[in-house]
C-alpha cells in the first residue's frame, strides 16, 4: 500500500505504462479465457451453460464489490459484508415463512441490509472510528446474530417467484443473476464516472480535506458508501438465497477479502480517489473464470488454491515493469 | 483410477470384505481407531439409582464442538442439553472452534480454569489439539469424546469413550442409495471433503469399497475436493459441464448437496435423470427429496441419538462405571418411501406440514 | 573578486514523457556565492536542482562539482557531495516531530550504540530552531504545524546538515517578514563561511537585495547569467517573460462603490489561545488585506468566517445573519482559497480538470449527471486565464510545477463566482507576471461587487491588492488604515511589527 | 480511514484528547479486566493458570502483530502471515521427522518464512504491486502448497525439546509462550521506537516522499519489513506446533485478521507513519482476554461473537468524542 500522497517519483518513460496498467484486468482476464479455450474448451469450459455458470457464481461477489468499490474509493474499507448478506438472507427466509409475500421479504432484507449500514457509517464518519475496526467488529456482531437468530439452522426458501428472480432463474434464456450483475455494475459505473455522487466520492478517497473546502460533505458522502455497501450485501444475500432456495448463516463467509480483491485487482487503489467500477467488474469475472477453469481442468483444491493464488499476483506483476 | 483425495488410503480387506454384505442392518462396518469393536449405542444404559446418584452429584459439564450450523451439531446439542438437564447435569460452558484447532485449544484452555467434571468434545484433530484435552483429563475432567479421540490418551483411562456414527457404514449407505436411485448405473462423481477429517474421511473410504465390492456397473469417474460447503455449487457446476452424462452425485454434506441442486437445475438436468445423494438428513435436503427434487438419498446419521449416548456415557463416567470405548450410532438410510417415518425417528416429531404436503403429492 | 566555480551544470536535458522540460540548460555556481535561480512558473528551475540533488535523473550533459564529473543517484549521494536543498512541496513526514524530521537519518546516537539519544536530538533542533529565531517545539507532531512553520522546519533541516552547495527553493514563500529578515541573516552568514547557495524565489526585492549574481529561466532553457549590481527588477522580469511582457505589480487606486452595507460583520470575536477580540466589516466590493506576524491567528480567523471553526464567543455575520458551519457558509457564497495547497487545496492525484471543477460541481450538474463537455470550457478558460502550465486538463496536478498547483487552486475558486472571496496566502511560489493577472482579476471581480478579505506575508502584494489593511496583532486588530494612506512598505512593516518587543528583530542576535 | 496527509486542523481544546486516545487501549484492556474479575473472578477467571492460558494462547498472535506493525507503519499490509505460520511449522516438523534436531528444523522454518517475506518484498516494492493483492494472492498460494505437501494430514512433533521450548513449555515457572512474546513485544519496541530503522520504517509510511528526499531507501526498509513479517510468522508457526506437538495446513487460519485487528486497536495507523507495539501487544492481549472472559462467563457462541465483535467497536468508541 503505497499513499497517494507519497508516490515515489515515476520515472517519465513509465507514462505510457500507466495507461497500459489500467487495461492490466482486461487483458488478463482475455488471456486467461483464452487459456481455458485453448486447454479445455473441449471438456466444457467454452459451453455457454458454463460461462453463465461463471457469470453465476460471480454475481454476489460482482454485486458487493460493486458497492466496495465506492467504499474504497473515498477512502475507506467494508468488511461486514459477508455477514450482512447472510443477514439480509435470512431476514428475507424468516420473513417468507412468516408467511409475507416475496416483495415484504425484499424489503425486510434491504433496510437490514440499510441498517448495517447506517451503524457502520455512524461509526466511521460521526465517532470517527477507523473502518477496518468499525467493519470488521460489525462483521462478527453480525455474524453472531445470524447464528442467534436462526440457532444455526438453515432457512429454506420455497417461494418459486422469488428464488427464480433472484436465484436460479432466466429471462429470455439470461440468468437471472447474470442479468442483476449486469444492472448493479452498469449503474455503478454511471453513478461513479458520470454524476456528482461519483465525483464527491473520487474526491474525498483523493484527498478529504481538500473536498471538504470544496464543499464536499465528506461525512455524508462517507455514510452513502456505506449505505450502498449495505444495500448491496443485502441484495448480494438474496442472490446466494434465492440461488441455493436457503439461508444460512454462515453465507457470504470470506465474500469480503474476495471482493476486495476484485476491486483492487480491477485497478481501483486501496487508499482511495481512484476507482473503477468496470475493472471490478472484470476483476470478479476474472477471479471467477480462475476458479471455474482449474476446477473443469480436473485440479484438486491444493493446486488451485496454489494457481489462483499466483495468477493473482502475475496477474499484476504483468503489466507492470520495475519503478526506478 | 480417478484421482483420490490427498488423504485417500485404500479401504482395508476387512472393509471390503464387510462391503459386499447385502444387508448392513445388524452389521458395526467401523472399528474404533485401535480396533475395538463397535458397541451399539442402544444398549447403554442408566439405572434409576445411578440416576439419583447423578442427580445429587451436582455434576458440572461442558462442550466442546468443533463447528456449528448445521442439523448435525444442533440436533446433537439438543440430545445433549436435554439428557444433561433431564440428570441435573450443569452446562457450564460451551464453545464452537469454528474449524481452528487453536481455538479449539483456546477455547479447551478456558474450559480448564472452570473445572468441570465432565467434558464432550469433538476433536477437530486427533494430534493437534492433543496436549490441551490431556492436560483437562489430568486435571480430573471426565472426557467424552465426539467421533474420535486425540492421539496419546487411554480408553478407560485418560478417557471414558468415542461415540460415534458407524461413518464406513455411512459411506455404503450413500452408495446403495446412489446406485437404487441410478439403476446402478453409469458414470457418477463423488464430491469430497478436502481437508484431512476423520470422519468424512471413512465415509468416502465407505463409499469407494461399497461401489467397488457391489455395483461394477457405476463407475465413479470423477472425484472433487472442496474446502468450504459453500463452495459445492461451484465445485457441482464444473463436475456438471466437464461430465454432462453424470447420471449421479455423492455430494458430501447438506450445503454442498444443495449447492449440485442448484447446479444441476441451471445445468438443465432434471430429478429425473440425475441423482443426488448426501450425508445429513436436514429440513433442505429433506423438502427437496419430499418434493421430488435431485435429492434421492440420505445416508443420515443420528445426531440426537447420539447426543443422549455421550450425556449416557458421561454420565456413567461419572459414577467411575466403566464405559465400553468405542461406541456406535448406526446410520439411517431416508429414501422418499421411508421419508416421514425417518423425520419422526431422527427429530421425533412429524414431518413438517410442508413437507408432508409434498410428500403427498 | 570571481572566486573559484564550485558546481557546473552543462548541457542538462530532461524530458517527462515526450514534454522537454529542460533543454540543454547551463548553471554555474561559485564557491561562497548566493545564486538566484529565476523564472516563471513551470520554466524548469525545480527540475534543474532536483537533478542537482538526485531526485530526478538528468537525460544529458553533465554535472561537475569542484570540476569533478559527478553521478547523484539519489538524495543520499547528493548528501555525501555536500549538497541539501531545502524542497518547494514540503519534504516532511507528517507523522514525526520536528525533531525527528529535521533529523531523519541522522539521528544522534548514544555512544557506541544503535539507540537514538532523543534528548540529544531534541536538544540540537532546538538550537537550530533558535538560530532561525522561532519558537517551535521540537516535539510537536508536524501534521499540526501551519505552512509557515513547515516550511521553517525544512530550512531547519536542510541548514543542519552542513551542506557546502544549499539550493533553497521558495525558502520564504510562506514566511512573514520577520522570519524572512532572520533568514536572510542566516544566510549572509552561511555565505561568509564559505557554502554556496542557490536562492529559487519569485519575491523580486529579496533577489536584489541578498544575490550575487542572477540566472534566469524561460521554458527550459538559460536566458541569462548576470551580476545582480548590474541588473533592475525590470530587467529581470523582461528575460523571464519575454521582452514586452513584462507587467507592473503596484496599487492602482480603485472607484470602490460605496455600499453602505457591509457583507460581512466580524463581532469581537475571540477563539482559543491567538486571537482576543477581532470585529471588523467588509462592504461588497471592497478589498481588505488582513496583515499579522506568523502565527498571530489570520488563518484561523479566516477558517471562522468560512464556518470551520466555532469561535468561543463574539459572532461573524453574513449579510446580518450568523454563519451557521461551512456548508451554510458555502451554501451563502463564502469561498476560502486555504494557505496549505497540499492539503487542502488540491486532490493531487487528479486531474487539473477534476480539481478545477470540484467545487463547481452543482453549477455543471444536470439531472445528475456531470455536463464534463460544459465544465472543459470553464477548465480551459481558467487555464488559459491563469497561464496554467499544464499539458493538457487530463494532466494530473501532482505533475504541475509548484505555482501552477497555486493557480489551479485559485482558478478554482474564481470560477465559483462568490460573494465573498477569502484568499489566504493566495500567490505562494506564482511568478510575478501570474501575480499581476491574479490581482487584475480580484479586482475585477470586487467592482462587480464581490467582497474580498486577503490574507498575505508579502507586504508588497498586500500594498498591490488591498483597498483597507487591517494589522492582526496580540489578538487583535491593532490598525485599520486605507491603503491610500499608506506610503511605503516600510510603514505597514512598523504597523505590524508595532506593538512588539525587541526579539521580534530576529536573527539579530 | 482518513488519510494522514490531511488532518484536519484540530482546535487546540482537542489536543489533551488525542493524548487520552493513545492510552485508549490499555484504559479499555483494564476496564475489560476490571469487569470479569468483578463478575468472573471466583469463577478461575483470575487464576494464575488463566491468566497464563490468556498470555499463551494470545502468544502467536502477538509475534505476528509485532511484525505486522512495522509494516502497516510502513504504509503496507501483510495477509499472508497465517499460511506462512503453517508452512514454517510443516517445515519444522518434517525437518524433524526426517531426523535432523530441533536447531536445524527452526533455522529451516525460519528461512522458509523469509523465503515468503522475500517474495512479498519482490512484488510490492521491486515490481510495485499493491500489498494487499501480493499477500492475499501468496496467502492462497503458501495454503495450497502446505495442503500439497502433507496431503492435508497433521504432522506430530515428538522432539520434546522442541515443544517445551516453543510451546508447552515453563521458565521459572512462566509459560514459554509468554516468555516468547514479551520478549519478541520489548524487542519490537526498542527496534521501532530507539533504532533508526524504526524511524526509517515510520518515515516511510508517514510520507514516502519525504522519506526519499531524506536518503531513506524506502524500498529497502519496506523490504526488511515484509523479511521481519515472514520471520515473525514463522516464528509463531512454531509456537502453534510446539504448543500442540504437530503441525498441520490450516494452522493460522484467520490469524492475519486477527493480527491486523490488534495492531489497530493498539492505535497503529492503517494508513502507515504511526505506530506502536506497546499498543499492539495491549490490542492482542485484549482481544485474547475478552475471548477467553466470554467463555467462561459461559456465553454461547453466538453471544460470545455478538460481545466481542461490540466491544472492538466501542473500545474505540470510547475514548473518541465526536469529530467536528
Ligand atoms: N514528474 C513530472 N512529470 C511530468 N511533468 C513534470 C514533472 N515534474 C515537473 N513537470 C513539468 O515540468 C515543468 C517544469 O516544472 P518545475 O517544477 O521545474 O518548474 P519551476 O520552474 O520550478 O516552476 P515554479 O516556479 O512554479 O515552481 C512543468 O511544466 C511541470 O508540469
Ligand atoms: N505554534 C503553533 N503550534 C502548532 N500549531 C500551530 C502553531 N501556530 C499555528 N498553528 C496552526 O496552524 C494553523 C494556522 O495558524 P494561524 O491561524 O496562526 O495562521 P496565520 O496567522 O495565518 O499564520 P501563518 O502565517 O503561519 O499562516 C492553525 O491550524 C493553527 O492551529
Ligand atoms: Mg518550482
Ligand atoms: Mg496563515
Amino acid at each position: 500500500m503505497q499513499s497517494k500522497a507519497t508516490a515515489a517519483p515515476r520515472p517519465p518513460s513509465a507514462l505510457p505504462k500507466v495507461q497500459l496498467q489500467n487495461y492490466v484486468v482486461y487483458i488478463f482476464f482475455a488471456v486467461v479465457l483464452l487459456f481455458f479455450s485453448v486447454t479445455i474448451g473441449d471438456k466444457g469450459f467454452l459451453s455457454v451453460m458454463n460461462l453463465f455458470n461463471i457469470a453465476r457464481t460471480t454475481a454476489m461477489i460482482t454485486v458487493i464489490a460493486v458497492a466496495m468499490t465506492f467504499v474504497i474509493s473515498a477512502g475507506e474499507l467494508d468488511l461486514s459484508v459477508g455477514s450482512t448478506a447472510a443477514l439480509a438472507a435470512l431476514t428475507c427466509g424468516l420473513v417468507m415463512q412468516a408467511g409475507f409475500g416475496w416483495p415484504v421479504a425484499v424489503l425486510a432484507a434491504l433496510v437490514a441490509g440499510l441498517a448495517v449500514g447506517c451503524l457502520n457509517g455512524f461509526f466511521v464518519t460521526l465517532i470517527g472510528i477507523p473502518s477496518f475496526l468499525v467493519t470488521l467488529g460489525m462483521m462478527q456482531f453480525i455474524r453472531g446474530l445470524d447464528m442467534r437468530v436462526t440457532y444455526t439452522n438453515p432457512v429454506s426458501i420455497s417461494n418459486q417467484s422469488f428464488n427464480s428472480l433472484f436465484g436460479s432463474g432466466n429471462l429470455f434464456g439470461v440468468p437471472s443473476l447474470l442479468i442483476w450483475s449486469l444492472v448493479i455494475a452498469v449503474l455503478g459505473h454511471v453513478v461513479l464516472k458520470y454524476t456528482g455522487f461519483g465525483r464527491e466520492i473520487l474526491a474525498t478517497g483523493g484527498n478529504r480535506m481538500a473536498a471538504e473546502y470544496s464543499g464536499v460533505k465528506t461525512r455524508r458522502v462517507k455514510f452513502a458508501a456505506f449505505l450502498l455497501s449495505g444495500a448491496a450485501a443485502a441484495l448480494a444475500g438474496m442472490l446466494y438465497s434465492g440461488m441455493m432456495q436457503t439461508a444460512r448463516f454462515n453465507f457470504g463467509e470470506g465474500a469480503e477479502l474476495m471482493a476486495i480483491a476484485a476491486v483492487i485487482l480491477g485497478g481501483t487503489s486501496l487508499f482511495g480517489g481512484r476507482g473503477t467500477i468496470l475493472g471490478t467488474f472484470a476483476g470478479s469475472l476474472l477471479i471467477g473464470t480462475i476458479n471455474n477453469g482449474l476446477i473443469i481442468m480436473g485440479l484438486d483444491v491444493s493446486e488451485q488454491m496454489m494457481v489462483s493464488g499466483g495468477i493473482i499476483i502475475l496477474a499484476v506483476a504483468f503489466g507492470k515493469k520495475p519503478t526506478a | 483410477d480417478i484421482e483420490h483425495p490427498l488423504w485417500y488410503t485404500a479401504p482395508s480387506a476387512k472393509t471390503m470384505e464387510l462391503a459386499k454384505k447385502d444387508d448392513l442392518s445388524n452389521t458395526v462396518v467401523s472399528d474404533g481407531q485401535r480396533g475395538e469393536p463397535g458397541f451399539p449405542a442402544a444398549n447403554l444404559a442408566l439405572t434409576d439409582e445411578q440416576i439419583a446418584k447423578v442427580k445429587a452429584g451436582e455434576f458440572t459439564v461442558a462442550i466442546s464442538m468443533g463447528w456449528l450450523g448445521d442439523d448435525w451439531a444442533s440436533q446433537q446439542l439438543i440430545g445433549l442439553k436435554e439428557s444433561f438437564e433431564a440428570m441435573g447435569i450443569k452446562v457450564v460452558a460451551e464453545t464452537n472452534a469454528n474449524w481452528d484447532d487453536a481455538k479449539q485449544i483456546a477455547d479447551l484452555d478456558a474450559i480448564s480454569v472452570l473445572k468441570p467434571d465432565l467434558l464432550v468434545s469433538i476433536p477437530l484433530n486427533g494430534k493437534t489439539t492433543a496436549s490441551a484435552y490431556k492436560k483437562i483429563s489430568d486435571a480430573g475432567t471426565k472426557v467424552v469424546f465426539i467421533d474420535q479421540a486425540v492421539e496419546g490418551m487411554d480408553p478407560g483411562k485418560d478417557y471414558a469413550s468415542i461415540i460415534s456414527s458407524d461413518n464406513l457404514a455411512l459411506g455404503m449407505y450413500l452408495a446403495d442409495a446412489l446406485a437404487e436411485a441410478t439403476g446402478g448405473k453409469g458414470d457418477v462423481a463423488a464430491m469430497y471433503y478436502a481437508n484431512d477429517f476423520y470422519v468424512t474421511n471413512l465415509r468416502y473410504e465407505g463409499f469407494i469399497a461399497r461401489v467397488e465390492a457391489k455395483y461394477p456397473d457405476m463407475h465413479v469417474v470423477v472425484a472433487a475436493g472442496h474446502n468450504d460447503p459453500n463452495k459445492g455449487q461451484e465445485v457441482a457446476q464444473g463436475l456438471l459441464a466437464r461430465y454432462p452424462t453424470l447420471s449421479g452425485v455423492y455430494a458430501s454434506w447438506s450445503i454442498p448437496a444443495m449447492g449440485a441442486v442448484t447446479a444441476a437445475t441451471v445445468a438443465g438436468r432434471t430429478p429425473a435423470d440425475f441423482k443426488i445423494v448426501n450425508e445429513n438428513f436436514d429440513q433442505i435436503v429433506a423438502l427437496n427429496m419430499a418434493q421430488n427434487g435431485f435429492i434421492a438419498g440420505i445416508s443420515s446419521q443420528r445426531p440426537y441419538d447420539q447426543g443422549v449416548a455421550e450425556a449416557k456415557v458421561g454420565a456413567l463416567a461419572l459414577l467411575g462405571e466403566q464405559t465400553p470405548p468405542y461406541v456406535v450410532v448406526p446410520p439411517l438410510k431416508v429414501v422418499r418411501s421411508n421419508l416421514a417415518e425417518s423425520y419422526k425417528t431422527i427429530y421425533r416429531v412429524d414431518l413438517p406440514a410442508e413437507m408432508a404436503e409434498a410428500l403427498a403429492n | 573578486m570571481t572566486r573559484p566555480t564550485i558546481l557546473e551544470m552543462t548541457d542538462i536535458r530532461k524530458s517527462f514523457g515526450n514534454i522537454a522540460v529542460l533543454k540543454r540548460v547551463a548553471f554555474s555556481l561559485r564557491k561562497g556565492e548566493v545564486h538566484a535561480l529565476m523564472g516563471g512558473n513551470g520554466a524548469g528551475k525545480s527540475t534543474l536542482m532536483k537533478i542537482l540533488t538526485g531526485v530526478y535523473s538528468r537525460d544529458g550533459g553533465s554535472v561537475l562539482i569542484d570540476g569533478q564529473p559527478v553521478e547523484v543517484h539519489d538524495t543520499a549521494a547528493a548528501e555525501r557531495a555536500g549538497v541539501a536543498m531545502i524542497f518547494q512541496e514540503f519534504s516532511l513526514v507528517p507523522t514525526l516531530t520536528v525533531a525527528q524530521n529535521i533529523f531523519l537519518k541522522r539521528e544522534p546516537r548514544f555512544a557506541g550504540t544503535p539507540f537514538i539519544n532523543g534528548a540529544e536530538m531534541k536538544r540540537q533542533a532546538r538550537l537550530i530552531l533558535e538560530e532561525l529565531g522561532v519558537d517551535i517545539d521540537p516535539d510537536a507532531p508536524v501534521s499540526g504545524l501551519s505552512v509557515g512553520y513547515m516550511q521553517i522546519v525544512e530550512i531547519a533541516k536542510a541548514l543542519s546538515k552542513k551542506a557546502r552547495i544549499l539550493v533553497m527553493d521558495e525558502p520564504t514563500s510562506s514566511l512573514s517578514e520577520a522570519e524572512t529578515e532572520a533568514l536572510f541573516e542566516l544566510v549572509n552568514r552561511l555565505k561568509a563561511s564559505g557554502i554556496s547557495i542557490v536562492y529559487i524565489s519569485h519575491r523580486m526585492a529579496e533577489i536584489l537585495k541578498l544575490c550575487d549574481r542572477v540566472t534566469v529561466m524561460r521554458d527550459g532553457e538559460t536566458v541569462m547569467t548576470a551580476d545582480c549590481a548590474d541588473l533592475s527588477v525590470a530587467q529581470i522580469v523582461e528575460a523571464m517573460l519575454g521582452a514586452g511582457n513584462a507587467t507592473s505589480f503596484e496599487w492602482k487606486d480603485r472607484q470602490v462603490p460605496a455600499t453602505a452595507k457591509p457583507v460581512v460583520q466580524v463581532r469581537n470575536l475571540r477563539l482559543d489561545k491567538r486571537i482576543d477580540d477581532v470585529s471588523f466589516d467588509i462592504k461588497a466590493g471592497e478589498i481588505v488585506g488582513l496583515a499579522g506576524l506568523m502565527g498571530s491567528g489570520r488563518t484561523e480567523i479566516a477558517e471562522t468566517i468560512f464556518g470551520r471553526r466555532r469561535a468561543v464567543s463574539g459572532e461573524v455575520l453574513f449579510d446580518g445573519v450568523p454563519v451557521a458551519n461551512q456548508a451554510d457558509a458555502i451554501a451563502r457564497g463564502i469561498a476560502l482559497v486555504p494557505e496549505d495547497r497540499r492539503k487542502f487545496g488540491l486532490v493531487l492525484d487528479h486531474s487539473v480538470r477534476d480539481n478545477i471543477i470540484l467545487p463547481n460541481l452543482e453549477r455543471f450538474t444536470r439531472h445528475l449527471f456531470v455536463q464534463d463537455a460544459v465544465a472543459l470550457q470553464t477548465v480551459r478558460d481558467t487555464i488559459r486565464d491563469l497561464a496554467i502550465k499544464t499539458d493538457g486538463p487530463d494532466k494530473l496536478s501532482r505533475l504541475l510545477s509548484g505555482g501552477n498547483q497555486q493557480k489551479i487552486v485559485i482558478g478554482k475558486w474564481l470560477a465559483r463566482d462568490p460573494r465573498l472571496l477569502i484568499l489566504d496566502e493566495p500567490t505562494i511560489g506564482v511568478d510575478i507576471g501570474a501575480k499581476s493577472e491574479i490581482v487584475e482579476t480580484v479586482r475585477a471581480m470586487a467592482d462587480r461587487g464581490m467582497a474580498v478579505l486577503v490574507i498575505s506575508s508579502e507586504l508588497e502584494e498586500l500594498m498591490a491588492i488591498s483597498d483597507r489593511i487591517l494589522v492582526l496583532h496580540g489578538g487583535r486588530i491593532a490598525q485599520d488604515m486605507n491603503r491610500r494612506d499608506v506610503a511605503t512598505e516600510e510603514e505597514l512593516h512598523h504597523a505590524i511589527q508595532g506593538h512588539s518587543r525587541p526579539q521580534a528583530a530576529l536573527g539579530a542576535a
